[in-house]
């Protein structure tokens, strides 16, 4: 008997959802008996989303792994999807309280943590810092932001008023934004983007970099930047970041399929599964690059 | 002034007009309904899932989640403006109406004593007047959208403005405030009321989505509104030939405050209903609906350049469209060609109509 | 046909009227009355400002100086409507027509007959139908009421934006170039409602090329050029030949 | 047919234009370049560093970012029309680029021999001509556009289509080709002329941005060919009354199919400095661009009514927009309001030409 | 004046020419011939068909049935401009202007006067703004070139219009009402552009419903009918009376 296995991304205009789908595929090749269909909407926006999951009920597919757009939305479509007999997971951004069965992924308070743990142990003697954020609506992003605020509440780093500053996934956007905060407050020590996003543009990444070379060799302003996807860790390589904090979506996308296969034979599986966290820095990063 | 009257003269030189001549049957509304037709045969041959009774639910519930507010839009595209803040409005109104309706329902909070007393357990809110929290919450939604529709006229009847420039703010300035008044986090229908809500919302009778319901009445009062009022005949002089309409002493300040107005208020039901339906008003709802919205009126037929369109058209647009979403889904399209798909679909449907000038 | 000059107070007085659009001067100082019951003929080369100042007095423009008078008082109409509440009806040059309608509702337009069902009221859409049938046929005019008025000809066009003047019970009614696109038997019919407008002791101010027409029906002619208000004359006093050489600037004032 | 001529007449109720009456004093443009200022001034007093050379520097390349693209579509809202799939269309002929020039630049690729070949170690690739790969690549992307901007014509010019209709389906097919030949990922310049195609695209002359210089190059040919061609006369001619351009013998269908062409060529262009300048071209990138684009030309004074419109008032629009989004960075707005702030903004920078109305 | 019936082939012949939009039929099996230097009266009432005719000579509108032959040829036009690059000059009714643009650019819409810089041709304002206020002059308007076509009164527009049909050596020139917004000299002036154009050997139609003008000019008239062609007489054989009885009908055909 094959399956049917839907995941189910917040947007897919994000790079991030293309590594959990690739890895969904290949795990989807190597069971054998398992068929992963990837679709979303196009833009973050719940409502399609949700009209999305209801087109997945109807069609009778055999499991759904949801990364949630919003939690209160979703709970909705989750319930008519379990109530029509389908199981349901949830991955990179979870609906507790939801009928959800199993959620993969990273626990994003803890992954905003270890950004600002980062910074902390790169630069304890503190300063000013951003945050660049995604969008204002997303809720593991602010989750994200409230870690990093934690970990260096009570330390000797500052927030500016003004961030986090939000690039709707936009890398050209993250990229002006960095420069603009940076303008903004010329002794801005540290910029933390909660995603990928400026590392996505690598040439206007380096660019800003490089105009800010001086102060950052002179320790002066410190970047640290969530996500490790293989060009954030070139650039990590090459100097032009300090630190990356990574999730691990492939492993969000083979887990899915194990966890919904696993499911569907009736086993038990764990409520929660940490696919846990990479960091990053200049020593290890030869390593992650393989 | 009765001046004796001669019989009217007879135009001798005028035929009957044959009924594919007329009406519908010569509009691009007609035409689209024929390809919406086609693809609706086509679906079914691609999904044996489409024709079910749950399917086409969902498609009922779904499009009519737009339509609503593309009947009101239709009626600022009669007169030959537009309104890009629809999408920022039905987040925005949603989320006034469950922040109403929680802020409400909890105890303690300003005003709430008025409609809530918690029970005998010390634990359970329960209403004073059950319905009343939930008729105020959205009176608030509505009355939301009804000033920003207010502010929205006032810039392009008054004081002149282009609609697509003020509106355009508009759509920032919504979708900031939403963010500002929920702190980016959106807000949720709760307190005794919600079930009510959710079943004027999300539920169905007799097998009939309410938002479908809802769709109806709305439809057929604008049908009524747009060919039978005096109003409805100034909607669509003002987009025929505005000058005209001025000179002629059409109130035009009046009705061009009232087109957007009433474009806000649907899109603020629509937007109250969706949140139902979502359990939720998350900040990012709707975004870029607007395109969706527009696009759903001018495929039924509304002209941007103003002074056609009408309610058939725009549910036509939007079944159209919803078809397209859901069709391909259900017919397992690749996901990146589904979007490619999309648009073709989109331009054949309203090539179809095309076939028009061949014809007559 | 009787001289209104006497006949008491002027419906319209004009004082020194002036109009600038940015560097051209469209009206200069036209001081002008017009009387019940009186036909004035407002005759003028092309651009000399006949237009301006049907538009001025039609509350379509405000006038840059100069002051506007009606039945007594003087007004400022800020909008068109205004101007027709108080009982002025224009046919415009430009006929001020809504394409996507038919001519019956370009009629009615701003007016529309109603009937009422309780609380709400809807267009009585078969009465307008005929009584726009009855106005087209008080002007000989094949014009149907149910075509689309982006479909008439021209002449047809000028009938809708004439038949609206008989709607309502108007004290000045100001025809610009009424004549201009129509038939020969519907001029004399355009003439012989201005001659029963008159009748009933409506003023009314026709501006046209058409010397006949003008000579026909009007008890007093005033002569435009370049912005300026060049000759005021009584009908009887004047001669076609006069009133060309006014226009044309070969004879310089009367 | 040559005939008696008379002196001309002298016009002696015609006074002298004085210079605010006339051109630019009295257009939009004029009175959005006023409220700009107004708007750096009050930027300079929130932000010491917005007037920095730095800053100045970045602003002029972000708003070349999208200045380009805006030329485009400035000459097709001249002519009344509209092209919602520029963002898109940016996307995608920067994917095509990036792709063409790694494609040619990796030995083994088909075609790629032809281009480069091995060096001794072995290892680094060499281009048997440099810059040749460049050239391809970005012919490639060009011609990309060139293709996109003629089915839009097509579609609009000659089939009648609405622009609206059709370039909103053409927004969704280009996005969805870019997610298809990429899978989903963008791609990235690379090869042996990458550093050359940096160069072009973010490197600077005399501290001035490449960016930049070209949109003054293009802007200046822009006007030239708006004011002192037939073809830019065709243009206007059209938006002013279509009807009258086809019967004054105008070649309206091969002026419209020209007009998005450009139009995408532009946008195309856009797309490919883009990505010059981010190192990548991402799935995603210049995602709902199209608002800002026309958004800026209408600001600048373009009417989507068709008839008005140049390249001064697109370029105004731009750095209005790019000098909200970066002082209100500057000045540590919020940024909950700050989307709020950039919508009242915008409205507030065209109601500044309502003055306008007041003194003349 | 001479009579051209006989002066060899005809410029223009129609054969059975039918047009119907929907369910009107605005013009039904029409025949007719123009010869070089005629200058042919086309009248009819309100809606009768004449533009509709005009329009399809000129190639705006293709004939329901009919063939229209130009030159001895049998012509198929899909657009304006074929028919203009024949010979066919037309003045439209509803004149055709581009608001937005000046008066001299409208003249020289789609005809553009260039300079030559290397492989650049560019507009040559200078020389377009001098040839149209020459153009002005000659019709003795008050329009000028400058000015923007919104601005300018109806008879400015319709002088620019008519200025147009000047800078082709056409074969034959529609007239769809020209003189009907124009004031009293420049119609002499434009009856006596017909008459030059005639003197060239140019083929006129003057479509007009002012019947001293039709008199005064005109070869030839043919009366229009509901969308037949009702008459077809040399002036020298008809009068001002009978063609208003055929008209509007009082006589049936002739
Ligand atoms: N809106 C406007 N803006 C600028 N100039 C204008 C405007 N309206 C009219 N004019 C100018 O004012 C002058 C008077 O125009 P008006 O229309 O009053 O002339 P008119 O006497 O009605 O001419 P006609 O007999 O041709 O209709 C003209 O020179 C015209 O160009
Ligand atoms: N595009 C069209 N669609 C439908 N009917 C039309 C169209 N154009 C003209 N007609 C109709 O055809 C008939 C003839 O119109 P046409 O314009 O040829 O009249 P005309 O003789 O020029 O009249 P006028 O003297 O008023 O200009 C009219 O009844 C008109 O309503
Ligand atoms: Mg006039
Ligand atoms: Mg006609």
């Amino acid at each position: 008997q094959t399956y049917k296995f839907v995941i189910v991304p917040k947007a897919m205009n994000n790079p991030f959802f293309d590594v959990a789908r690739d890895g969904c595929l290949k795990r989807a090749k190597e069971l054998g008996n398992v068929e992963c269909i990837y679709k979303g909407p196009v833009e973050h926006e719940p409502a399609t989303q949700a009209q999305i999951i209801q087109d997945f009920i109807t069609q009778k597919v055999d499991g759904l792994a949801i990364s949630v757009a919003d939690v209160a939305a979703m709970t909705k479509s989750i319930e008519a999807a379990t109530a029509a007999g389908i199981p349901v997971i949830t991955f990179d951004a979870d609906a507790p309280g939801s009928k959800r069965i199993a959620y993969i992924g990273t626990n994003n308070k803890d992954f905003g943590l270890a950004l600002g743990k980062q910074l902390l142990q790169l630069k304890p003697e503190g300063g000013k810092y951003a945050v660049v954020s995604g969008g204002p609506g997303a809720k593991n992003l602010a989750e994200r932001v409230d870690g990093v605020r934690e970990a260096l509440k009570g330390s000797k780093w500052v927030e500016v008023a003004g961030s986090p500053t939000f690039c709707n996934d936009d890398p050209a956007l993250a990229v002006q934004q960095m420069a603009d905060l940076r303008t903004a407050t010329p002794d801005l020590g540290a910029i933390v983007p909660v995603g990928g996003w400026p590392m996505f543009a690598p040439e206007g990444y380096k660019a800003f970099v490089n105009k800010n070379k001086k102060d950052i060799d002179a320790g002066k302003l410190t970047l640290v930047v969530a996500d490790t996807l293989k060009m954030q860790l070139e650039l990590l390589r090459d100097g032009y970041s300090n630190a990356l904090t990574g999730q691990r979506p492939f492993e969000m996308g083979e887990k899915a399929m194990d966890t919904l296969l696993a499911i569907k034979k009736g086993q038990k599986v764990p409520e929660v599964i940490y696919t846990g966290l990479d960091l990053v820095t200049k020593d290890n990063v030869a390593q992650l690059l393989k | 002034m009765a001046v004796p009257l001669e019989s009217p003269i007879s135009f001798t030189n005028v035929g009957r007009i044959r009924w594919w001549q007329r009406g519908i049957f010569a509009s691009q509304t007609g035409y689209v309904l024929l390809a919406l037709l086609g693809l609706l045969i086509a679906m079914h041959f691609a999904s044996p899932y489409f024709f079910t009774q749950g399917n086409m639910q969902n498609v009922a519930k779904n499009f009519s989640f737009i339509a609503i507010a593309t009947l009101g839009i239709t009626f600022v595209i009669i007169t030959g403006g537009i309104d890009l803040s629809v999408g920022s409005m039905m987040c925005f109104s949603a989320m006034i109406t469950s922040m109403v309706m929680s802020g409400l329902s909890t105890p303690g909070m300003p005003g709430a004593s008025l409609f809530v007393h918690l029970a005998a357990d010390g634990k359970t809110v329960v209403a004073n007047v059950p319905g009343l929290i939930l008729l105020v919450s959205i009176l608030a939604g509505l009355v939301t959208a009804l000033i920003v529709g207010l502010v929205n006229g006032f810039c392009i009847a008054v004081l002149g403005l282009s609609p697509f420039v003020t509106t355009l703010g508009m759509l920032s300035i919504v979708r900031g405030l939403g963010y500002v008044v929920s702190n980016g986090r959106g807000s949720f229908p709760g307190g005794p009321d919600a079930d009510y809500f959710y079943a004027l919302t999300s539920g169905d009778l007799f097998g009939v989505p309410a938002p479908f319901i809802y769709l109806v009445i709305l439809a057929a009062v604008m049908a009524v509104v747009l060919h039978h009022t005096s109003f409805g005949r100034h909607v669509f002089a003002l987009g025929g030939n505005e000058k005209a309409a001025e000179l002629t002493g059409i109130p035009v300040v009046r009705v061009k405050i009232e087109v957007y107005v009433i474009c806000a208020l649907a899109a603020g039901l629509q937007g109250i209903i969706v949140s139902g339906w979502l359990g939720s008003a998350p900040a990012n709802m709707a975004t870029s609906y607007e395109l969706n919205v527009i696009a759903a009126a001018v495929i039924g037929g509304a002209n941007l350049a103003g002074g056609v369109g009408g309610p058939l058209g725009a549910i036509v647009g939007c079944v159209l469209l919803e078809v397209i979403r859901n069709g391909l889904v259900l017919a397992q399209v690749s996901s990146y060609w589904q979007q490619t798909l999309v648009g073709v679909i989109i331009i054949l449907a309203v090539l179809v109509d095309r076939i028009r000038s061949r014809i007559t | 046909m009787e001289t209104a000059g006497a006949a008491g107070q002027p419906v319209l007085e004009l004082t020194g009227i002036g109009k600038e659009f940015g560097a051209i001067r469209a009206l200069h100082d036209v001081d002008m009355q017009v009387f019940p019951g009186e036909v004035v003929g407002l005759m003028g080369d092309n651009g000399a400002g006949k237009s301006t100042l049907v538009k001025i007095i039609a509350g379509n423009f405000r006038p840059t100086q100069g002051e506007v008078r009606f039945g007594g008082n003087a007004v400022h109409f800020y909008r068109p409507i205004d101007a027709r509440v108080v009982g002025i009806e224009v046919v415009y040059q430009d006929l001020a027509l809504a394409d996507n309608l038919t001519a019956a509702a370009n009629v009615f337009l701003g007016r529309e007959l109603k009937r009422k069902f309780g609380p709400f009221a809807f267009l009585d859409h078969n009465a307008m139908a005929a009584r726009a049938l009855e106005l087209f046929g008080e002007l000989r005019s094949e014009t149907r009421p149910h075509d689309l008025v982006k479909q008439m000809s021209g002449g047809q066009r000028q009938a809708v934006a004439i038949a609206r003047t008989r709607l309502s019970n108007a004290k000045l009614v100001m025809m610009d170039e009424p004549t201009a696109a129509i038939s020969v038997r519907q001029v004399e019919q355009v003439l012989g409602l201005i001659h029963r407008l008159k009748e009933q002791g409506v003023a009314v101010m026709l501006i046209s090329h058409r010397m006949p027409d003008v000579f026909a029906v009007c008890d007093r002619v005033v002569v435009m050029r370049r912005g300026e208000k060049r000759a005021d004359k009584s009908i009887r006093d004047t001669s076609p030949e006069e009133v060309t050489a006014l226009i044309t600037g070969a004879k310089e004032a009367a």
